[in-house]
């Protein structure tokens, strides 16, 4: 099972500011391993964040964002005590959600 | 073997410094003996590489500061050892002198035996001016025959120096990448026309 | 039609796709599209942008692009996008000389996340990083903003 | 050509070589060049939501809970503070350890842990010490929880015990000895101020400011194959880099070396677990 991400969520007047990262090795399936075989492609392909359940951000992404991933983006209108949910779901179809509850700015 | 050039090191050393004592005191004697136990061979390398040659007993003992007849004496054996190019000729390809500067590979025990490695120049200096990643533990050697000239005294000095630069200068910190054997004749000759071919880009 | 990021691929269903609507992300009558695999295969930005179905994207200073001019690693380039644009919809990434150009695309609800994205990116050389916004009108808005790739350490 | 011959020719052309020389061997400043100086605005950046942190969580799980042959945590394990005592301990590290009779560093002290406490087999643990893209060995994660237990406190080590002495003057001569295919030492990189190699500054490990630079950021995670790595492996790849043989891992040689680093950057504030280059 995948390791759990590290989310931060910091919040200034209504604006929550959210770092967060993944644990994935986000293999371009072009990388040689030590025998000099190829790594097959294994990387997060969809991002998407919640606040009390609705949707407020999501990414498509590709092999080009770096191992061990960080994201950050800016929800409006958040408060303490939201519930802030992520998920990633990546090309082998592994899942992985994690929440935090905001905390008071 | 080529690095363990033999010298007369007691000789050399008599006039400024006695025989290290080989009681236990001696916290030299105490690392070597500490790395021996410690490191292991892999690769290519083994446990003589941990013991000093010569050149490095010298620049150990003195803080890279050796008395200036040592060290006069010490890099006229280094010159005579180096082995000068049959043909006479120095200069050779830049293109590929550029290549062998940018690499940074060889000696090491995750190179493999035989293969030739790099010259590992940019790591330290400052070379072409396409290369913005450059080192700066040597001087800059863009426009170094622009600046210095490209005659055969020059060409016959940049293949000893690349060769060995201990014979230039005892206790540099520069590698002898000839005397080692960590770069052929041709290599060096291949740096050389980087740093004095005037179409290299160094002099362009 | 003149909603920019319509894909044709239905797949996202379910809840995820129902709360994509209710945060209007997507509207009704089409379901949050799927990872867009012609796009992400694309070897070139001219088809990424073809099969993203962007066309002609104007060029503007109200993209906001802060990254390195050198990185100091290829592996790990910080990058923060701010749109300054009104009614930014999504974000497309791409990293031009990349041999998938395109690396991400970020959606933003409307009136609840600020066009705002913070991500590191895999750089395989020098090149231009690549920002085009949406707009909920339709529009296609881009800057550019160069990072140099160098050799770092030993090389050995 | 003859060697006779050779020494003749040598010899002519020695008697140019002071001027040659002189023409060849100026420095160039030491400056803050705008390369460094863009790959400091964005280090904060990188400091500032660092993948180490995953490692950290993970070796925390490792730490409480009951693992190897023994089925035991490593709650019991004393870092130097006191059984369990976590804060504050890499930062006093290298110290002498009577019950192991050896000055220690910290992943040294971790995996004597695992082996006393766990019943872990210190050979199998050193046989596949470092990362690697497929695998982060228990003893980088543990060590890398210990050493963000460690955030924000003054380097500290202790130099009372004769032992403890003795590895600092024993990694001091180390860090300035000459050996190798390219007679390079420590210091040949790491004993001036203000160069590079490449664009990488090279801090001055002799000097309290340049010797926490060395210290800081380890354990740190490499952006070089997104990796988790410790001192004791910067310390490896150092002398894989010198030209040496291999050093063994948790050896006196390495924690020598570290004692002298961390002794020298003694009263710097520590920030833990880094990302490097």
């Amino acid at each position: 099972m995948a390791d759990p991400m590290k989310i931060r969520a910091k919040l200034e007047g209504d604006l929550l500011d959210v770092r967060v990262l993944m644990a994935h090795p986000m293999e371009t399936g072009q990388r040689k391993d030590g025998a000099g075989n190829l790594v097959p492609a294994h990387f997060i392909q969809t991002i998407t964040a919640q606040l009390n359940g609705k949707l407020v951000f999501q990414a498509d992404t590709s092999q080009a964002i770096s191992r061990n991933p960080v994201f950050g983006f800016k929800v409006k209108g958040a408060k303490a005590g939201d519930k802030l949910s992520i998920t990633w779901t990546d090309n082998k179809g592994d899942k992985r959600t994690d929440e935090v509850v905001v905390g008071a700015g | 073997m080529k690095r363990f050039t033999p010298l007369l090191l007691a000789v050399a050393l008599a006039p400024w410094m006695i025989a290290p004592p080989a009681g236990a005191d001696d916290p030299r004697t105490d690392a070597v003996t500490a790395l021996k136990r410690d490191f292991r061979p892999r690769g290519i390398t083994t446990l003589d590489l941990l013991v000093e040659d010569g050149v490095q007993a010298v620049c150990n003992r003195s803080d890279d500061k050796p008395p200036k007849a040592v060290a006069q004496r010490l890099e006229q054996d280094q010159l005579a050892g180096i082995e000068w190019p049959a043909d006479g000729k120095f200069v050779g390809d830049w293109k590929s002198g550029e290549r062998i500067a940018q690499n940074g590979r060889g000696m090491t025990w995750s190179d493999p035996a035989g293969a030739p490695g790099g010259g590992s120049c940019y790591n330290c200096h400052r070379i072409g001016p396409q290369e913005t990643s450059f080192g700066t533990v040597g001087p800059s050697l863009f426009q170094f025959g622009k600046i210095r000239g490209y005659g055969p005294d020059m060409q016959r000095y940049v293949y000893g120096k690349i060769y060995n630069a201990k014979a230039y200068s005892l206790c540099t910190q520069m590698p002898r990448f000839g005397h080692v054997g960590a770069l052929t004749e041709q290599q060096i000759k291949d740096l050389v026309a980087l740093l004095l071919d005037p179409a290299s880009p160094v002099n362009r | 039609m003149t909603e920019p990021f319509r894909r044709t691929a239905l797949k996202r269903t379910g809840a995820l796709a129902a709360a994509a609507m209710a945060a209007g992300l997507a509207r009704p009558g089409e379901a949050l599209a799927d990872w867009n695999k012609g796009a992400f295969e694309s070897k070139t930005v001219a088809d990424a942008l073809k099969h993203l179905k962007i066309a002609a994207p104007a060029d503007t200073k109200d993209i906001v692009i802060r990254a390195p001019d050198i990185a100091e690693n290829g592996a790990v380039v910080p990058i923060e996008i701010q749109s300054n644009i009104p009614g930014t919809k999504s974000m497309v990434v791409l990293i031009e000389k990349n041999p998938f150009p395109y690396a991400a695309n970020f959606d933003f609800a409307q009136g609840a996340a600020l066009p705002f994205v913070a991500l590191r990116v895999k750089m395989g050389e020098t090149s231009n990083i690549r920002v085009v916004v949406a707009t909920v009108d339709g529009k296609f808005l881009t800057a550019v903003k160069e990072v140099k790739v160098t050799i770092g350490g030993c090389g050995g | 050509m003859t060697r006779a011959l050779a020494l003749c020719a040598v010899a002519a052309f020695a008697a140019a070589i002071p001027a040659l020389q002189a023409a060849a061997q100026s420095k160039p400043p030491v400056e803050r060049d705008a390369t460094t100086e863009e790959f400091e605005k964005f280090r904060e950046v990188l400091e500032a939501d660092n993948p180490a942190e995953l490692f950290e969580v993970k070796g925390a799980e490792l730490w409480k809970t009951p693992r190897g042959p023994k089925n035991a945590s490593l709650a019991a394990c004393d870092l130097g503070l006191g059984p369990g005592v976590v804060k504050g301990a890499y930062v006093q590290l290298p110290r002498y350890f009577a019950d192991a009779g050896k000055v220690m560093d910290a992943e040294r002290r971790i995996v004597y842990c695992m082996v006393t406490l766990q019943g872990f087999d210190e050979a199998a643990l050193a046989k596949a010490p470092f990362s690697t893209e497929t695998r982060t060995p228990d003893p980088v994660a543990l060590t890398t929880f210990v050493a963000g237990q460690s955030r924000g406190m003054k380097i500290a080590p202790p130099q009372t015990e004769p032992q403890e002495r003795a590895a600092y003057a024993l990694g001091r001569e180390i860090f300035f000895y000459r050996a190798g295919s390219y007679d390079f030492a420590c210091a040949s990189c790491h004993g001036e101020d203000g160069r590079r190699i490449r664009t990488q500054q090279l801090p001055n490990l002799t000097r309290a400011d340049g010797a926490i630079r060395g210290y800081q950021g380890w354990p740190g995670y490499r952006m070089t194959g997104g990796v988790m790595h410790t001192l004791q492996w910067r310390l490896n790849d150092c002398f894989r880099q010198e030209r040496f043989p291999e050093p063994q891992y948790l050896s006196d040689s390495l924690t020598a070396l570290l004692t002298y680093l961390a002794v020298n950057a003694k009263g710097q504030v520590y920030k833990g677990p880094g990302i490097k280059r």
